[in-house]
């Protein structure tokens, strides 16, 4: 066993067992624990990063179990990739939630309300020991069963942000909970033709199929279920509370990298899982469908906003469309040589990673504003950027990627959707990229212009406190992702590298 | 070498007189002072040029597209008189610095300075963008003379003259722009250009129009009466000396005389406007009050009949080259002259009475006998030689060549009034003989000479007065006849014959008289185009605005509708509505559909 | 050898199930019933697979396996579900909250 | 060579480590940071000269790649940053203005607050005006360009009120629109034809796929100068100019001289030689139509200017009439005609910058904001008058300032192109000019003195010297436009370059 291999099987299991271990001791060692245990992380993602860069496609089987029924792992592109986003996020939210352990929720103490929440630590950790499994599953089953830690341990997290919390997070329950049966009924139709859960082998038994009927209806499914998961329009209602009702440093994981987990379970179905199928179009022309209202209503209700969290929350829901926008171009054939499919689907992975680390910071952001001045009320927090000129900026950068211009993946993955679009001819790819950036620019602003207000920061105000040093510091963590959403702007060529490694074509 | 000198002196001066303060106030009044006295040499190089060295020539091609400076017979001797005139101007201002302390830094005095520059560079200019470049240079620093004191009329004077001048400039650059494009970079090679040009006719009319407000040909003359009594009298002389001359030398420089066939309509036109500016400036001015405005129309009317020398040279090719260089000559009189005659001014008024009294009145009704062209004076020679380019060109049946000489006889009545009114004007406590005296000296003994050699030596083209008994009575009837009708005049006014409309104190014809038409045929002009423009403008806009309102509206619309879809979604039983339908939709179309799709 | 209509009726009474529990989950506004809902459609979708599994020879491993996690998430996300209502409706009686879900 | 190549890099990266220096320092720290922006601002100028030999004289083009996005048949494409003589040109001119600008803010500023993110956002700003010069392909020009959008809003934005943030608020609006319709357009070419680096007489490829596809070739063009119309201001894209007047005098200084607008209007520049290729775009029939507009934009804006009765918005239309020079000369399809309209790209910066430097002073020392509060400022602040003054002599265009240079060069090549009648059009514009500069000029020296009101009339050395600088430049410009390596002498160059 290789040591990128042994990283494979650490990147999953580790954080798990970090969990379980973080419930048995008090608070404050949770937290250097916690710290220890991103840190670790983070460096057994390096070697994955680093095999799959030299084109190399890592393997584990976990406990000698083989397919049809082992812990198949497999460290390709699309697994690296998001490896590598969620490694960062959450480094970065972990420090941050370190740092300033008010972000982690709000429970009930004898009697009275404390900020800070301990539960949080065990739930992130076996989040993230989660979200990795999913990116590495190479089979159906643990997909599933990763993608259900996801769900069953975001649920918690957002019902930690105390009681207003709590029926946002029953909402997303119920939602998490039909999408996985659904997802659940799916798998099964698959594996009761099929009779295996690998994806490999599931693509090579469904080759073989004649009758397209019940991979189609268990992929309708699937999809569905997924999608739900994933909050596209219109089954998007739970994101809104959800997201913003989550404490400080729970929503910027759930806006995330949470979703993205759903995401990357749902191309391992359509492209690694199936093969094209007739009549798949019709459900990518759906998605496409309303991957275009996702972005337009997304967009107008942003705008609409006149708190923070949920503003930040809608743009979400409208870069989600996006997403789904470059399904039916996943399809296509080629153009002058060039693959649009995997042009489109570049552009899809760098566009969700991209909003991974900006939606991040940019949640951070509004989370630390919230934190500070009790409210995200945008009125209230007029001029609030007079007293953190560095989280502003930072914010801006952040603002950069969503809006998806120069310099950075926002900008790599449209450019990319874009070219897939001329390539295939769909001309309305342009226009709705076109839209959804002057949109997303508009609500962006609407957010971000009130904090640089000067004129009048009343006195007594909060936000005209003190800033204290570990309050600079979680300002930093905003830094980070601002500075990572420029930076990985650069890294386009190399995503696009990464991405040739073990994809489905 | 000394060209280039002869240009950058005065404007180094002048650069000093304004770096100066830079130093404390004090300081920069002692070094202004100082260049001011000293400014007067700085014309000595270019006089010097024109006697040393007559086919000077200085290029620069690092400056601007290419720049070449030269003399030639016509610049040989109008730079002289610019020289003499400025000179003289310069040691006027200066000394009256020094006992009065005059208000204001040296600026008239540097003013001037640019100003020499800019004249005697258009008579240098070989190129024609140095020759727009010092046109320019010299228009507008012009502007600071007869703008010095500041009062209401010298303002309104200013304005009127710049917005002439802008024109003018404009129309030049257009005619110019258009003559570098058909070739004629170099001024040598202009005039052929021109006349080769496919836009010959459009390139005249913008050269007549641009070097017409420099001239004073009517009806772009109305600056001239404004400007000229605004000025400080030094100003006055060397804009009426030797400025007003560049248009002229523009023409010359530029116009395709001696080009094509001839008999062009626009040399119709401007022989036309040349004889109404000539006679009817006698009109205007003897009803004026003013003696430099009385004089300002004696230039009107001088520079009408040079225009006429030229519009010959326009319609008669094979006259054109003795007429320009009889207008150069005749350029050259009466620069001189009727430089003394504005110097003459405050003179008269500072030296007017006492033992410098007859000398000074020797030297008034000296140039002015030479303006009017009496014989044995420099007009004489000028008036005899143009008379000789004119031969043979007639106007509505009167022969050219005998119509100018009445121009002599309105120049007579003119003088005669400038004689009456100054007469009659305040004294000053008599003064010793100082700089202004002599200066002015300078320039009386300048003219009875300069002329005359200039003439013999340096224009040969202009030809020899010829010193018959009919040139002299040909000189001297239209003086005669001036006398007469003047003391008819006089006569007249003092039975008070004349109709009581008609005042001779500037009230019946304001100086300037057809400037208020042409003030208000422009702003109305202008209010009526921008009126226009504004209506387009505003109808634009409102049709933008109705349309941005409509989107607007659309907008709030549709996003009140996507609010209201989002308020049903937003109850669980509404979603759970829309994810049923959708859920159920989507099976139903994917496994129908596409099961049928095979 | 088990009979091919036994497990059509199986499948039949899970997609019932299914739609059932779907549509009361998503239509109903009780807490409570949502969840026992939800736990509805949990089971139809359970039983489907084991009807499926069933299908074959040797009852396939594969959908076992499906069905024993299934079961096992089914059971945690139901406790979740349980505690968050418990405390919702507290507070409800408390006065506070609002009935909005 | 190989140094050459890295310093077109160094240069961009420069003002971003200036940036990066500069966010952080504290408030306080005004000597340090003064003295970081001076010192990024010397060496980058130092650079930038290093360049002129090898590029002009040796026509060397330094070069320097990374690869950026990926495409499907494995080439990615680069961001390319080229160093041409056009590229030099422009660079050329924000190197030396963004060292006065920066001297003319550190004065301008001193003693306000948040300066530390003006200053860092400022070299942001010239980074992106850098890139935006040097950038070898379309894309690195789109990154920058939208770099640029993005790092002016917060100077426009700076006093943070809520005018300024009105103002920032439009001009986002419009530059995000016009930078979108710059991506697609960008997007549809680099598919059809390669990512079009930029080069003399117009990229193969694009000429290509014009050939076979004119429809879409026209819309691709009428896409990119769309987008790019919005930046350069041209009507009826320019109402966002006048109202980000609310900025600090500097960062006017910067949008109209230096950076945004130059930016817009260079992008045309590039678009129509060096894309298209003169020739190319000549056949397609888009140079007249746009040649038409320019001369609306060129008429309009001077008649705007004329109504208007504040100093800075009077500045503001007339830029949008001036900066459309450029765009005429590029567009009128004649030698001469594109060497004036590069040429104007300099003078017209040097013009602007000085009367807006002039400007700034005005207000800061007398107060004034109105042309009539000017009165009788030529004997209480005479450098600033007489800088005041040359640049107004510039852009009425009266010799021998840079203005009458590029306003000259313009007439010959309408005179030499298929479109004399512009020639009507730079007549009519030059009297108009005349008409709102005069005046101002006339009020300062000539006007009546103002009473008690504005007593006041202290020059601060840090703000004139940029002013007399920028004056001084605007003669010299004008005097030496012969001499090797003016202006002029370079876009001579660079048009032969286009027409070869």
């Amino acid at each position: 066993m290789t040591f990128t291999q042994f990283s494979l099987g650490a990147l999953a299991l580790l954080p798990l067992l970090a969990a379980a271990l973080t419930m048995l001791l008090p608070h404050p060692v949770r937290r250097a624990l916690g710290v220890l245990v991103a840190l670790l992380v983070a460096g057994f993602t390096a070697p994955v990063l680093g095999s799959v860069t030299s084109g190399e496609l890592t393997e584990l089987v976990l406990g000698g179990f083989d397919a049809p029924l082992g812990i198949h792992l497999r460290g390709d592109g699309l697994a690296a990739v998001f490896l590598g986003v969620t490694s960062l996020v959450g480094v970065v939210v972990t420090g941050y939630a370190a740092v300033l352990p008010k972000s982690t929720g709000a429970h009930l103490s004898a009697t009275s309300w404390v900020t800070s929440h301990p539960g949080f630590w065990p739930l992130w950790l076996g989040c993230w020991s989660g979200l990795n499994a999913v990116y590495l599953s190479g089979d159906l089953f643990n997909l599933y069963v990763s993608l259900e830690l996801v769900g069953l341990t975001a649920v918690a997290l957002v019902a930690v942000g105390g009681q207003s919390a709590w029926e946002p997070a029953l909402r997303y329950l119920f939602i998490a909970v039909l999408g996985s049966l659904m997802f659940l009924a799916g798998v099964g139709l698959l594996a009761a033709v099929t009779g295996t859960l690998d994806l490999h082998q599931t693509r090579s038994q469904l080759d073989e199929l004649e009758d397209p009927t019940l991979p189609l209806l268990a992929l309708t499914l699937i999809t569905v279920g997924l999608a739900m998961k994933v909050a596209l329009l219109p089954m998007h209602r739970w994101l809104v509370p959800a997201h913003s009702a989550a404490p400080s440093a729970v929503s910027p994981i759930l806006s995330g990298v949470v979703i993205k987990a759903a995401l990357v379970v749902l191309l391992r179905c359509w492209l690694w899982a199936l093969p094209a199928v007739p009549g798949m179009q019709w459900l990518a022309w759906l998605l496409g469908g309303l991957g275009v209202a996702a972005v337009l209503v997304g967009s107008v209700l942003a705008l609409r906003q006149d708190r923070l969290k949920p503003l930040v929350a809608y743009s979400t829901v409208a870069q989600i469309g996006y997403w789904f926008v470059a399904f039916p171009l996943l399809l296509h054939g080629e153009h002058d040589g060039a693959p649009l499919g995997s042009g489109a689907y570049n552009g899809l992975v760098a566009l969700a990673a991209g909003h991974a680390i900006a939606k991040a910071g940019l949640f951070t952001a509004a989370g630390f504003l919230k934190d500070r001045c009790g409210t995200d009320k945008m009125s209230a927090l007029r001029g609030a950027g007079a007293h953190h000129p560095v989280l502003i900026l930072a914010m801006g950068m952040c603002a950069v990627g969503l809006l998806g211009l120069p310099i950075s993946l926002g900008f790599t993955g449209k450019w990319q959707l874009a070219t897939a679009a001329v390539g295939a001819e769909q001309w309305w790819v342009l226009l709705v990229v076109a839209a959804g950036t002057l949109l997303s620019a508009a609500y962006l602003l609407r957010g971000i212009a009130p904090l640089l207000l000067q004129a009048e920061v009343p006195e007594n105000a909060p936000a005209a406190g003190p800033v204290r040093g570990r309050e600079r510091l979680g300002e930093i963590a905003v830094l980070i992702f601002g500075v990572a959403t420029i930076g990985t702007g650069l890294l386009g060529a190399w995503l696009g590298d990464l991405l040739e490694v073990g994809a489905w074509w | 070498m000394l060209m280039a000198v002869g240009l950058a002196a005065p404007v180094v001066l002048a650069a000093i007189i304004a770096l100066a303060g830079l130093l404390s106030p004090q300081g920069a009044l002692r070094l202004r002072r100082g260049a001011t006295v000293l400014s007067p040499v700085t014309v000595v190089p270019a006089a010097a040029l024109t006697l040393l060295s007559p086919d000077a020539e200085w290029q620069a091609p690092w400056l601007l597209f290419g720049t070449v400076f030269s003399l030639d017979p016509a610049a040989r001797a109008l730079t002289l008189i610019a020289a003499l005139l400025y000179g003289g101007a310069l040691v006027a201002v200066g000394w009256l610095k020094t006992k009065d302390a005059e208000r204001g830094s040296g600026a008239l005095s540097g003013f001037l300075l640019v100003c020499f520059t800019g004249n005697i560079g258009t008579y240098w200019a070989a190129d024609v963008v140095s020759f727009y470049l010092t046109f320019a240079v010299m228009s507008f620093s012009a502007a600071g003379l007869v703008i010095h004191y500041r009062h209401q009329r010298a303002r309104r004077a200013t304005r009127i003259y710049l917005v002439m001048s802008v024109f003018s400039e404009t129309a030049i650059l257009a005619g110019l722009l258009l003559t570098a494009g058909a070739g004629g970079y170099l001024v040598a090679e202009a005039p052929a250009a021109v006349a080769s040009s496919d836009h010959t006719g459009l390139i005249v009319v913008l050269l007549l129009i641009g070097f017409g407000v420099k001239a004073g040909t009517v009806p772009l003359h109305v600056w001239l009466p404004l400007a000229h009594p605004a000025a400080p009298p030094a100003a006055s002389a060397v804009l009426s000396g030797a400025m007003v001359k560049a248009g002229l030398v523009g023409w010359i420089r530029f116009l395709p005389l001696g080009q094509g066939p001839g008999d062009v309509p626009a040399g119709h036109v401007l022989l036309a406007l040349a004889l109404l500016g000539a006679f009817a400036a006698v009109v205007i001015g003897v009803l004026q009050q003013d003696p430099k405005v009385v004089l300002a129309y004696s230039t009107i009317s001088q520079m009408g009949f040079m225009t006429c020398l030229v519009a010959v040279a326009m319609l008669n090719p094979s006259a054109a080259g003795a007429a320009s260089a009889a207008a150069v000559l005749y350029a050259v009189h009466h620069g001189l002259a009727k430089g003394a005659l504005f110097l003459g001014v405050p003179v008269v008024k500072h030296y007017g009475s006492g033992r410098t009294g007859v000398l000074v009145t020797v030297g008034m009704v000296g140039a002015a006998l030479a303006v009017a062209g009496a014989p044995l004076t420099s007009g004489a020679y000028g008036k005899y030689v143009s008379k000789e380019a004119v031969e043979g060109i007639s106007v509505m049946g009167l022969g050219l060549a005998e119509l100018l000489p009445l121009v002599a006889v309105g120049s007579t009545l003119l003088l005669m009034r400038f004689g009456w009114v100054i007469s009659r004007a305040d004294r000053a406590a008599p003064r010793p003989p100082d700089g202004e005296l002599l200066s002015w000296l300078a320039v009386c003994a300048a003219g009875v000479t300069v002329p005359w050699a200039a003439g013999l030596w340096w224009l040969p083209a202009a030809g020899e007065f010829s010193w018959t008994a009919t040139a002299l009575w040909d000189a001297s009837w239209p003086i005669l006849l001036g006398l007469a009708a003047g003391a008819v005049a006089w006569w007249a006014a003092r039975r008070r014959l004349a109709p009581a409309w008609l005042r001779a104190d500037g009230t019946t014809v304001q100086p300037g008289d057809l400037v208020v038409a042409e003030e208000s045929l422009l702003t109305g002009a202008w209010k009526r185009t921008s009126r226009g423009v504004e209506l387009a403008h505003r109808g634009s806009a409102a049709v933008l605005q109705g349309g941005a309102a409509a989107a607007r509206g659309a907008a709030a619309r549709s996003r009140r509708g996507i609010a209201r879809a989002e308020s049903t979604v937003d109850s669980w039983e509404g979603s759970g509505v829309v994810i049923l339908v959708l859920t159920a939709t989507a099976v139903v179309a994917v496994v129908v559909w596409g099961g049928g799709v095979r | 050898m088990v009979s091919v209509d036994t497990i059509s009726w199986y499948l039949l009474v899970s997609t019932v199930m299914i739609i059932f529990g779907t549509v009361r989950l998503l239509l109903v506004r009780d807490l409570l019933a949502r969840l026992i809902a939800l736990d509805v459609t949990g089971i139809g979708v359970l039983l489907a697979l084991v009807a499926l599994a069933a299908r074959s020879e040797s009852s396939d491993p594969v959908l076992q396996a499906l069905v024993i996690t299934g079961l096992v998430i089914a059971v945690a996300f139901t406790g979740l579900g349980a505690v968050l209502i418990r405390r919702i409706e507290g507070l409800r009686e408390d006065g506070g909250g609002g009935d909005r879900s | 060579m190989v140094v050459n190549d890295v310093i077109p890099l160094a240069v961009v990266l420069l003002s971003v480590t200036v940036a990066a220096i500069i966010f952080p320092l504290p408030q306080r720290l005004n000597r340090l940071r003064s003295a970081v922006n001076l010192a990024g601002a010397v060496v980058k100028l130092a650079l930038v000269v290093l360049l002129v030999p090898p590029v002009v004289t040796e026509g060397a083009r330094p070069e320097f790649a990374v690869p950026f996005l990926p495409t499907g048949t494995g080439d990615p494409i680069s961001l390319v940053l080229r160093v041409d003589p056009l590229a030099l040109f422009f660079a050329g001119l924000s190197a030396v203005l963004w060292l006065l600008t920066t001297v003319y803010a550190i004065g301008y500023l001193r003693g306000t607050a948040y300066q530390s993110r003006f200053f860092g956002f400022f070299s942001l700003c010239v980074a992106a005006t850098v890139g935006i010069s040097f950038s070898g392909n379309l894309i690195t020009f789109l990154v920058f360009y939208e770099l640029l959008t993005l790092v002016t809003y917060p100077l426009v934005a700076h006093w943070g009120d809520e005018k300024s943030l009105k103002a920032a608020r439009l001009y986002m609006r419009y530059a995000l629109g016009g930078g979108v319709a710059v991506l697609v357009g960008v997007v549809w070419l680099t598919m059809e034809a390669g990512p079009a680096d930029f080069a003399e007489g117009g990229a193969a490829d694009v000429a290509e796929f014009a050939s076979h596809s004119p429809t879409a070739a026209v819309i691709i063009f009428a896409l990119l100068v769309g987008g790019l119309g919005v930046k350069s201001a041209l009507v009826p894209l320019h109402s966002w100019l006048p109202a980000a007047m609310v900025a600090p005098a500097p960062v006017s200084a910067l949008l109209h001289a230096v950076a945004v607008v130059k930016a817009g209007v260079f992008g045309i520049v590039r678009v129509v030689d060096d894309v298209y290729g003169i020739e190319v775009a000549w056949d397609l029939g888009v140079l007249t139509p746009l040649l038409v507009v320019a001369s609306v934009t060129v008429i309009y804006g001077s008649y705007q200017a004329l109504r208007q009765t504040e100093i800075k918005r009077r500045l503001a239309f007339s830029t949008v009439s001036q900066v459309s020079y450029v765009v005429l000369g590029v567009t009128m399809f004649s030698m001469a005609g594109t060497a004036g309209g590069v040429a104007h790209l300099v003078h017209q910066g040097i013009m602007k910058i000085t009367l807006f430097f002039c400007a700034g002073l005005f207000a800061e020392s007398m107060g004034a904001h109105k042309i009539s509060d000017l009165r009788g400022a030529g004997q209480r602040m005479p450098w600033t008058s007489a800088a005041f003054t040359v640049g107004a002599f510039g852009m009425i265009g009266l010799p021998p300032t840079a203005g009458f240079i590029s306003k000259w060069q313009l007439g010959l090549g309408a005179l030499e192109s298929p479109h004399p009648w512009v020639l009507v059009v730079l007549v009519v514009s030059s009297l108009l000019n005349a008409a709102y500069f005069l005046p101002v000029v006339y009020t300062l020296w000539f006007g009546d003195q103002h009473d008690a009101a504005f007593t006041s009339g202290h020059e601060p050395r840090l703000l004139l010297v940029p002013a007399l600088c920028t004056a001084g430049f605007t003669l010299i410009v004008g005097l030496g436009a012969s001499l090797p390596f003016s202006p002029l002498e370079i876009s001579r160059l660079i048009a032969e370059g286009v027409f070869s």
